[in-house]
This record gives C-alpha cells, structure tokens and sequence, in this order.
C-alpha cells in the first residue's frame, strides 16, 4: 500500500544498462510491480541525463547509485532535489588493475610473466615500456576513465600525486564501453595493460586482474586528488564507496513505505558477484537470474518489505 | 490599321553592365565590338517597330540577329535594357504579376525555336498544357489538345513522351501547344524548321486560314524568304540587333534599303507567291 | 598562448540554459505530453497491439505496391519475420513508430523549406548556414538542454531525430530545384503559369529524382539517430544496442544494429518505390 | 510469441569476434601503429606545431583563394581566431587533423565507387545496400568490435568516420553522373572517346553540381562524428563536448560544439569554393 | 565506283521487344499499326542502300521517317535490331570498342540535328573537341577550331558558352565541330535548318568545294528540295521507315516511283539548281 502507486501514478525507474545495474533494477521493479502492486516504467537512457532526470521528477528512483561520484548528482542533492537512500552494494572497490598474468603468468595460455615485480603504482616507471603508448611510444598508457567522470579527475591527479606524468600518458577512453573493450581486447589476446576499474562488475567476475598497491585512505589527500585545481597532490587509496539507491525528492517526500523498502534493499556482494557472472555466460538475462533469486533466496529478500508484502511477492514466486 | 503591338526603342544587352554597352553603342559601336571591349552579348539595340493588329507580321534576319530576343519582348519573358513594349496600346513593362500571367494566358502564345516541351509530360499533356494553366477540365482541355495534335499530323502519338519523338515530330508537339491555346497573338519562332516540304505547306495553308477565319495576330520567323513572301502581309528585317526595313513584303522588295535587305529578297522568284491578303479587323 | 585573448562563454551559457529551464520547463513538459499522448503514443499502441501477422501482411503489401517486384518484397518481409524471431518484435514496433514520425515531419518540414531556399537567393543565405549547425552541432550538445526542457522519452528524441535528418532532404530539394532546365521553365512561363503551377507542374517532377535522393537521406539519417534517441529515453531497438555495447555483448548489439539496418531499408524500398516515376527517363539505348 | 520461431545469433556473434580478436587482434593492432606514425601523427605534429598565426593566415589565404570574396575568408578567419580565444586551439588541431585525413579518404574512395555505381547496374545492386548498412547500422556497433581488434585511438575512429561520411557522397555522385543529358554525351560518343575521356571531360564536370553536394554531405557527415570518435578515445573538440556533458556543463560543451560547426562551415566553405565553377550556369534573366 | 558504306536489310525498333514487332512488320503490318499493338516505335525497317565513296549522298522524307534513325546506324550510336552496317567493306556491328572508337575519331564525324554541344566548354572548345579526343595538342587542336570558326562566321565568339549563342550560331558550332576533325566521312543531320538563307549559300558553296577538293563522304540529311537537289549526287526518300526510291537526282525528277517521291520533288523547278558534278576518286 505505497501512495505513490495507489494513486495510479506511474513509478518511473532508470533503466540502467550495465550489468549490475540491470540486474538490481530488475530486482527493485519485481519488488514494486509484485509487492506493491506499482505499475513500474523503464527508462533506458545514460547516466548523465538518469541524473538529470531524476533531479527534475521525470523519474523517480535509480537501483544503483554511485553517490558523490557526479558533479549533476552532488549539485542535485546540495539542492535537495534527490535525495541517496539505503546501502544497495556494499563492500565495492575500485582502483588501478592490471591482468593477473602480467604479474604471475598463465600456464594455460603459454603468457610468462612480463612483470613479475609489479605490485604497486610506485612501481610503474619501470615498467612504462611494456604498456606503450602507440600515439606516444616513449611513454606507457593508462587507461583513465571517459573523459567527465568524476574518477578521471580523480585518476588524473594521482597521476600527478605518484609521480607518472612524465612516463605515462593520461589515455581517456571516452566511453565505460570503449574502456572495457579495450580491456578485453588485451586479456584476449594476453597483451599487458593498465587500467582504472572497479567492482561489481561482470568484467572482474569475468577475469582474473591483480589491484595496484596504493598508499592507504587519507581524507586529507584524497581532498586534493578531488580538486582538479590542486597543483602537488599527494596520493591516497579512493574510499569505500558508497552506493545507495537513488531518489528524487518529490517521490521520497511522497511515499515512505516504499522509501522504507528501499532503506532496507540490499544484495551482499559475493551474490551479486555469482549472479553477474551467470549474466556474462548468458547475456541479456537480469530477468532470469532475478527470478532465481526471487525463487530460491527468500532468506535474502524476506527482510526487505513487510510480512504482507513478502506474501504476495512469494504466492507469485513459488508457482514457477 | 491600330498596332496592336508595338515596339518603341527597346534595347537588350546580355551581360552584367549594360549600361556600358548601351553608351558605346549610342557611340556608334556595333555589336562585335560591344563584345569584344566589354564581354557582354548586344541582343536588340534601338527597335521600334509596331505590329498591326490581325495579320502575319514575317521577321527575318541573319542568324544571331536578335529575332528570338525580339519575340521574347512582346510576352516579357525578357525585359528590355531600355525602351517599352505596347501590347493593346498597353505598357506590359507596368503590368503586376498578375495581369502579366493574365496576358500569357489568354491573350499570347509563343512556340519556341527550340521547342521547351515539358520532358515528364505526355504528347497530349504537353499540348493540354496551356489549357489546363489557365484552369479548363482535363477532358476539355485534352479533347482541343486531341483536335491540333490530328491537324499537325501527330495521331497515335498521343501517350509517347518527347524524347522518343523525332525533331520535326517534337517541333510540331510545341506547334500543337501554342495553337491549342487559343489565343488571339501567336509567337512563332522559326516553328516549320525542321519540317519536311509536304507538312510544311500543308501547315502553311492551315496558318493562313486560321489567321483569315479567326483574325489572329501572328508573329513568324522564319528563314526561308519564300516562307515569308508567302505568309507575311508585312516583313521585317533584323541585321545585328537593328531594324533594317520593315514594309509590305512588295515594297521591300521593290524598294529595298541596301545591299544586304537586297541580297535577301533576290531569292524569291517574283511571280510564284500565292498570297491571300485582305487584312482582318484590328 | 598570449595571441589569443582569454575569452569564456560557459558560465553565461550556463546561466541561460538555467533560467530558461526554470521559465520554460513546466509548461514544454505539458506540450510534451500533447504531442506524446495525441500522436506518439496511439501510433505506438497500434503497431504494437497488432497481430505481427497483420503488420508482416501490411509490410508485404506496400513493398509489392511500391516496387511491383516480389524479389523485393518477399525479402523484406522474411526479414522482417526474422528479427520477430530474434525476440525484438516488441522493440520493432516501438522505434518504427518513433522513426515513422521523425521522418514524416521531416519530410513535411523539408521540402517546403528546400523549396524556399531554390526560389529566394537571400533566404538560401539564411538557411543553408542553420542547415550547417543543425548538422555538425554534436546531438549531444542539443540534447541535454532538450531533455532539460522537454523532459526525458520520445518527444525530445524526435526532436533530435528530425534537426539532424531534415539536412539533406531541404540540401538536395534545392540542388535539384536550381537544376531544372531554364528552357523548359520559360516555355512553362510563356504560357502564364502561378509560381504554384510551375511548382507542381514543372519544378518539383524535374527536380524529382534528386528529392528522392534527398528523402532517401533523410530516411538514412533519421535511423542512424535511434541509438541517440535511446540515450535519452526512447525505448526500442536502440536500447538493445545501447546495452549490448554496454556489457560488451557484440552479439546482442549487432543482432539489434542488424534490425536498425534493415527498418532501414525497408521504409527506404517503400518510400523509393512510391516516390519513383514508372517510365524510364530515356531510351536506354542510346547511350551505346 | 509462439508465431515467432525463436533465433539466436548473439552467441555465435560473440563467439565470432573473440576468436578474431585472438587471431588478429595483434596483427592489426600493428597495422594501427603504421597508420598512426606514417600518416597521423606527423600531420598532426605539424598543425599542433605551427604557431596559430601561420594557420590562421593559411586558412585566410586558402579562404580567399577558394571563394575571391573577402566577406567569406574574412569572417572564416575571425571565427578560427576566437575558438582559440575559448582556449580550444590544440583540440581544434587535433580534430581538424582527424577530420582532414578522414574526408581525404572518403572523397579519394567514395568518387570513385560513386562512378562504379553510375557506370554498372550489376555494381550498383551490391553497393547500394553495402551503404545502407555502413550508414544505419549504429556505429557503436562496429566501434566496440574495431576497437578490440586494432586499439583505442585515432585510427578505429577516422575508420569509423570514413565508413559513415563516405555514404552520400558515393550516392550523389551515382545520382548526378546518371542524370548527365543523353544527347550531349551521344555527341560525345560520336567523336570516340574513350570511357577515360567521357568520364573525365563530360560527365564528371556536368554531373559536378551533385558531386559537390555529396563532397558538402561527407564533410558534415565527417564532422558530425567527431563526438563519436572521440568516445573511443580521439581526443580533440569531440572530448570537450564529451566532458561537457558528462558533467552537465551545458555552456562547455555548447561552446566546443560550436567550434565544430565552426570546423565544418569553413572546411565546408573551401572545399566547395575550389570546387565550384566560376562561370554562371545561365544567364540568370531568362528565368523572368 | 565502290561502296563506302552499306546498310543491309537494317531495321530498327525502338521498345523493348523489337522481335515481336519485327515479326508483325513482316506481315505486312506499318509503323501506326505496331505502335497501337505493342507500343514500340518503328525507326528504320528493311532498309538496304549503298552509299558510293566520295560525293554527297542526300536523304529525304517526312518527318519522323527515320533520316536520323539512319545516319546513326553508320558510326554505330545505334545498334541494329536487325541487318548489317558495312563501312569501306567491313563490317561495324563486328568491331571491337577499339576500332569503333578508332572509326569515330579518324573516319566519321557528325554533325547533330539536336547540335549535342558541351554546355560546359566555350565554343572553341567544343569546335576542338574532336581533335583534342583523338590526342592532339590544345594548341594544333584550337588552330584548327579557330579556323572553321572564321568559315561558319563565329569569329568573336570563341570563349562563349552554348547557351549565349542563338538557334543558328549553336548549329554553326555543331557543324564546325564536325568539320574540324577533318574525317573522311561526315555525317549531317539538317545542318542548316535553322540558318538564315545568305549563311546557308555560303554554307553550301564552301560544302560542295570542300568535297571537290578532298573527295569526302557526305551524307546529308535535309528538308529542302532545293537544297537536296543542289548538292546531292544521290538522294535517298525515306517514308515510315522505308527506304522508298534511291537514285541520281535526275533520274528520280524524271521517274518518280509513287505519288509521294512525286509530291516531293515536284517542288524544285527544273533548270536553276547549279551543280558541280565529277565524283572524287573513290
Ligand atoms: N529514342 C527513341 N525512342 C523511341 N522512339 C524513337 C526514338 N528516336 C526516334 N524514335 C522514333 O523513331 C521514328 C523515326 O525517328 P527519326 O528521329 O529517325 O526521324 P527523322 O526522320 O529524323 O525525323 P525528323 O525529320 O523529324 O527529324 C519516329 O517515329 C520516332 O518516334
Ligand atoms: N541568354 C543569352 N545570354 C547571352 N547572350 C544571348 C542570350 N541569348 C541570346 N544572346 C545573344 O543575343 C544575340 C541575338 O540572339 P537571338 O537568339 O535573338 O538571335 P536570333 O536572331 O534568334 O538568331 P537565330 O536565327 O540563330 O536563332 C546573339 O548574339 C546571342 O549571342
Ligand atoms: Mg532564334
Ligand atoms: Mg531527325
């Protein structure tokens, strides 16, 4: 019984088209649409103008926010025009990788470890000559993320911070897809590569990428890799991020059971993880492996929603 | 006789200065020169002339001497670098876009030396053509259009498309055109042309009953002196853009001003010109 | 650099962007939802209520109709069968509709804008630049203040779509209007045609085979903008591809381009073969 | 849908790619390098090289040169100043040499299958539908792929550029070569010319006209993927419109946007300048 | 004296199944008759005629009898649906593109009734166009177009367009094109039709020397009677696409085989047509 829903307005949801986000967003719809009886429309779009949209009411929930991560969603909820709820994933990392068999090899493949040393970004001076640069070829090549990202900001500065800007060029892919098919290209053909990822993602269930080592968390540092501006930045590990789920103000003010719900809307990773890899070897099935999870893990969703509500999501889980 | 066209000191030059060629030829330059000192082509210069109404007006002249130019003054498909047309006794220069298109409709028909049929349109449509612009029903229009095409000898024909017709088949579509439209004033640039002798006389005949029976004012080029002698109850002689001599084709001939107008009236065999005179009501 | 003297417009663009958001944005979100609920939207329920074996039956008809040859038409209608099979029938309908209508109203905004830029020497001057901008200003940098505006979905997508495909439809209108054989046009004049006569009866069908070539463009174009029309809000196959690329799934993405592909084709078979004049323009022969 | 039989290409489209990018992946991303280094980067060392005023008085000469109308080469010039007073000049570079190299290849491709297309119906057939597809399949679709198999950067995105600028320049060159008046090229005919000689001394320069507006399409087409290419991993003006957006700031990437369109206007300005013929078609005053 | 060119049995439709009208046109049926069954156009049926080497074979007929239906099928810009096309002998039909290319550019050239000039080159250009085709320098090549120019009368216009000129002076253009590729073989179709009758005498004398002089094949094709009777050493009448009567022109004034070739040269009066006789060697 969410008010939202009784008065037959439509629940707008960002239609998020990664696979994490796909996944969780089918999860938080089959809650809406099978609990509280909501009428849920997906909207496809990207992230900029999720944000956008959400912060002017065109819609009204978003399953995977990376809070704090946008200048839209931080002008936005200085504003109080959206407000972050819950704690969806926990436990997510990011972080500058490389693939496992830059460092130890891989037997089946024939790749002998072209930088058995390479444990931490204070090592990469070294190594700058084994991720060349084809457009510079005296430097190596980090893989930053798009271009406006928050984190590209951020990755620049550690550039900066660790001391790289003279053996590696700052390469900013342009798009998450350009970056990942970057990434694949190279582990596919056993080619070294560095890169900035992060997690949950089906690309690290997929394969196997060792972190840098970076030094540990400092607020103060990590104030200056935030500011673009900060000419000596000093370097610091990226807290553990935040990602809730997100609203916009008018229905959070609107509708509190179902803000209720969202507060308690949780996947815990190693699931998450299992599933996004059933994705990857399957693609295209968030409802597939939503169903299952509906079907087989009551445990996990159960403390979500009120007794009545479970009822009703279990009475349409259960027949199938 | 009332002139039911006239033509007073009009001039045209093609190019983009024509007030320079205008000067030079008020100089005394010829158009040669005009062209070689200032790129610009002289079509017309310093033409009067008045066209009597009812009766076939023949004009002649050395190639390039400006007769299509001329023609295209009296339904103002050019407008003259100076001087005026009179159509009625009425400045067509002054006329609004509408009684411009009201003149063109009713009142002028013009078949053109090289023909402007309309490619995408039937035999039929292109003959139709005037009658539908000026607002007929398809039926009565293509019935007239049915009658001219029979007279110019193009039965059958009636759904080919231009291009698969012949030269002279192709001049007498534009001939067809022009006559379906019904209009008092013809302009006929060279419209026999590329006619063989048989069709030509036959069309001949037909152009001066046509003009006796219905009193139409007719303006022909044409380069075949006999042609003229025949058909023209005047002529007029254009020679680089100037008015040579104009007369009643015996006065011309008679009479002619000079050395040129005369080498070209020498090729009519005096007698053998049948002529049906008897100018119609202006 | 010194030579260059600083110069910055972002923050006052900004600030415009802004206020017109705040001034405008309720009262074009309800013009939004007009033109969503009366035109976008029964269109779309239509073709997506539909039986897929009417609508298959109704692609094979205007194909055979338009080209008068079933080596056009069956294709067309296997393929269309096929991407049912790919399980995107649903997506289909729904950017079928969306392009239907981008094209139309840029069909119906085109031409007459073509055909004002042949006849007027100044307002060419005046359209042919904007023409520039609406083509080469990235969608992005449009669209954002667009959904700002409008609102996220379709309305704004179809925006987008026709001030991209419009381009060459009103380019090549022009071309093939200023092409058009003066003879032909002053014998047509002779004869006291309207401007609207000779529009009708001489221009536009001399001018025909470089319009077509123009909606074939526009058609071309507006297909090409379904990927962009998805990334603010528009449903359909443009999501597929969209979150095939996404997830690295090639597949999944090309499977959908490949559907992009061929609505292509077929709305350009349909509208080339309706637009095309049955008789040969000339003998072949000749050209030996 | 049961009317529907179910089909699935994805995993084998998937499968597909991977084993190409494991087979040749390397070799291709060997062959990027060559590009790169040949032809690229020296081009682009240069424009970034050169002091701006050199450039600026190479785009006022060629201006001037291409058009002999100072209102055209003056403004031109101003505008290339001021994108450098946004302090966009090095992404202008960049782009401008992206831009320059892909529209090279276009042209120096698309004309000549344009005339293949004009001279063989059989050719024709095929070509026709290969730009169909080059045109509406999403270029993401192809972008991800080309990506793994030669690498981020330049070369898959003026690849990409190439694919979907060429399209209507092939299509315009087809259309005007095949609307060259019969009788004019019988006459031609007559005298015996060769195919060489026909091509070149008549319907090429009758046909110009619609070649010029394929060249105009190609070069908007071409700049109007400069966001795109960028999304690979180009850098230049398309970043800035990437960052732009990314971060809402509307007023950033509407001014990058801007110096786009001002690229394509002036790149668009010269190219059709020295393309044009100088004389007038006709004498304007027929046509009363 | 031996044949130069040779049509044998030709027959050509326009359509696109010329055997089915070929079959009808064996049985008897005329050109009206197929084009209301099957809609093609009867162009030439069964035509066979020789033409001799050096001398000017004239052709005549109605318009729409298919003269330039004809004189196409000898440099091949037609292909037969039926018949051979023999040129000194042998055979064009048979020619690989290489010879036909070679017959166009040093043994045959044409002068066009629709003129076919290049509305994109300057009238020099297109004079020069022939010799430019076959590989001579600009410069010999417009030394020689200049020349012709001075013999049409166009001196003056050489760096103008096509569409500056006038009906006549395009025609002129044509025609100097033709002549100054100096072949052996000309082909002219109503080359001056739209001539005023001075020109065209002139025109006619410089024909006629130049055959003299060279020894040239000439086939022209003309409405004038006159004309024909001038300068023909033979003359041809077409009618519907048959080849009616062929013959010296004496012999077909004196013994017209039909009422039609009667019609025809009825028209030209006996004695005052001045001839220069004594064919070229062959
Ligand atoms: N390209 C074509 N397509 C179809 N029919 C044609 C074509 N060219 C000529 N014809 C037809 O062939 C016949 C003969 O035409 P042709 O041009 O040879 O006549 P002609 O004797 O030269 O006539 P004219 O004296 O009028 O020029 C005509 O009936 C014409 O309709
Ligand atoms: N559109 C034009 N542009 C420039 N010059 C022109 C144009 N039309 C005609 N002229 C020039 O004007 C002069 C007269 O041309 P016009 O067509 O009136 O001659 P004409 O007497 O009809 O000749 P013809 O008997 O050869 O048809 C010529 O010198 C010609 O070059
Ligand atoms: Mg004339
Ligand atoms: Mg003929």
């Amino acid at each position: 019984t969410s008010p939202w829903c009784q008065s037959g307005k439509p629940v707008k949801v960002a239609g998020l088209n990664w696979e994490s986000g796909e996944l969780l967003t089918e999860l938080v719809a089959t809650v809406l649409e099978q609990g509280y009886g909501c009428r849920v429309e997906r909207v496809p779009s990207n992230t900029i103008t999720i944000e956008n949209a959400l912060a002017q009411n065109d819609i009204q929930l978003v399953a995977e926010e990376w809070v704090g991560r946008s200048e839209i969603w931080n002008k936005a909820a200085a504003a109080g025009k959206v407000k972050a709820v819950g704690n969806v994933i926990v436990g997510a990392t990011e972080g500058w990788y490389v693939p496992e068999y830059v460092v130890k090899g891989e037997k089946t493949r024939k790749i002998r470890p072209a930088a058995p040393q390479l444990q931490a970004v204070s090592d990469l001076p070294k190594y700058k000559q084994l991720f060349r640069d084809n457009e510079e070829p005296d430097k190596g090549r980090f893989l930053n993320c798009p271009s406006g990202w928050t984190c590209e900001g951020v990755n620049s500065q550690k550039l900066k911070a660790y001391g790289l800007t003279d053996s590696y060029v700052n390469f900013r892919p342009g798009s998450g897809a350009a970056l990942d098919a970057a990434v694949a290209s190279a582990y596919q053909r056993g080619q070294p590569v560095l890169f900035y990822y992060w997690s949950p993602t089906a690309l690290m269930g997929k394969y196997r990428f060792i972190q840098l080592t970076e030094p540990a968390y400092n607020e103060a540092c990590f104030k200056t890799l935030t500011d673009r501006n900060q000419a000596k930045p000093c370097g610091s590990a990226a807290p553990e991020a935040v990602i809730q789920a997100g609203v916009s103000r008018v229905f959070h003010d609107a509708d509190p059971v179902l803000i209720d719900f969202l507060g308690k809307f949780n996947v815990p990773l190693p699931l998450l993880n299992a599933a996004l890899a059933g994705m990857a070897n399957n693609p295209g099935s968030a409802a597939v492996q939503s169903r299952r999870f509906f079907a087989t893990r009551p445990d996990i969703w159960r403390a979500w929603v009120p007794d009545d509500v479970a009822q009703r999501i279990a009475a349409r889980n259960t027949g199938k | 006789m009332s002139a039911r066209i006239e033509l007073r000191h009009v001039s045209k030059v093609y190019g983009d200065d024509p007030h320079r060629a205008l000067t030079l030829l008020a100089q005394g330059a010829d158009k040669h020169q005009v062209l070689a000192d200032t790129g610009s082509h002289v079509g017309l210069y310093d033409v009067s002339l008045s066209i009597p109404a009812g009766g076939i007006y023949a004009i002649m002249g050395l190639s390039g001497s400006g007769k299509s130019t001329l023609v295209r003054h009296i339904n103002r498909l050019i407008d003259p670098s100076a001087g005026q047309v009179l159509v009625d006794g009425e400045d067509v220069l002054g006329f609004s876009a509408a009684r411009l298109r009201d003149l063109r409709r009713r009142r002028i028909s013009m078949v053109f030396q090289h023909f402007g049929l309309l490619p995408h349109r039937t035999v039929l449509e292109n003959v139709a053509f005037g009658r539908r612009v000026r607002g007929e029903s398809r039926r009565n229009a293509q019935a007239a259009a049915q009658g001219w095409l029979a007279r110019v000898g193009l039965s059958g024909h009636e759904r080919d498309y231009p291009d698969h017709l012949s030269g002279g088949m192709r001049q007498r579509v534009g001939l067809a055109r022009a006559l379906a439209s019904d209009t008092d004033i013809l302009l006929m640039d060279e419209p026999f042309s590329a006619l063989d002798p048989l069709l030509r006389d036959d069309l001949q005949s037909q152009l001066l009953t046509l003009q006796a029976e219905l009193g139409k004012t007719i303006v022909f080029i044409t380069h075949d002196v006999e042609e003229a002698f025949r058909l023209g109850q005047r002529i007029a002689l254009l020679r680089d853009g100037r008015l040579v001599q104009e007369g009643e084709p015996a006065a011309v001939r008679a009479a002619p001003v000079d050395d040129y107008v005369a080498r070209f009236v020498a090729r009519v065999s005096g007698a053998d010109v049948p002529r049906s005179t008897g100018s119609a009501p202006g | 650099m010194d030579f260059f003297v600083p110069l910055d417009l972002r923050e006052p663009i900004n600030q415009a962007v802004d206020s017109l958001v705040v001034r405008y944005g309720d009262r074009l979100h309800v013009l939004n939802d007009l033109i969503l609920q009366g035109l976008l939207l029964p269109l779309e329920r239509a073709l997506r209520g539909a039986p897929p074996w009417v609508i298959l039956l109704v692609v094979a008809l205007l194909a055979w109709r338009a080209t008068r040859r079933w080596q056009v038409a069956l294709p067309l209608t296997v393929a269309c069968y096929l991407i049912g099979c790919f399980g995107l029938w649903d997506a289909l309908m729904q950017t079928l509709a969306l392009v239907l209508v981008a094209t139309v109203l840029a069909v119906v905004a085109g031409l007459p804008l073509g055909i004002v830029a042949a006849h007027s020497r100044r307002l060419r001057a005046v359209v042919l630049p904007v023409l520039d901008v609406m083509q080469t200003l990235p969608t992005f940098v449009y669209l954002i203040p667009a959904v700002m505006l409008f609102g996220l979905g379709k309305v704004p997508a179809i925006l987008a779509t026709v001030v991209y495909a419009i381009c060459p439809l009103v380019r090549l209108t022009d071309l093939g209007l200023r092409q058009v054989d003066p003879d032909v046009q002053e014998a047509a004049h002779s004869f006291g045609t309207t401007r609207w006569q000779m529009l009708l009866g001489v221009q536009l069908p001399l001018a025909w085979p470089s319009i077509l070539a123009g909606v074939n463009q526009t058609v071309m174009m507006a297909l090409s903008m379904v990927v962009v029309a998805s990334m603010i809000g528009a449903r359909g196959l443009g999501e597929e591809v969209l979150a095939g690329i996404q997830t690295l799934d090639v597949g999944r993405g090309l499977q959908a381009g490949l559907a992009i592909v061929l609505l292509a084709v077929a709305i350009d078979r349909i509208t080339q073969g309706f637009g095309r004049v049955r008789r040969p323009i000339r003998d072949e022969e000749r050209r030996s």
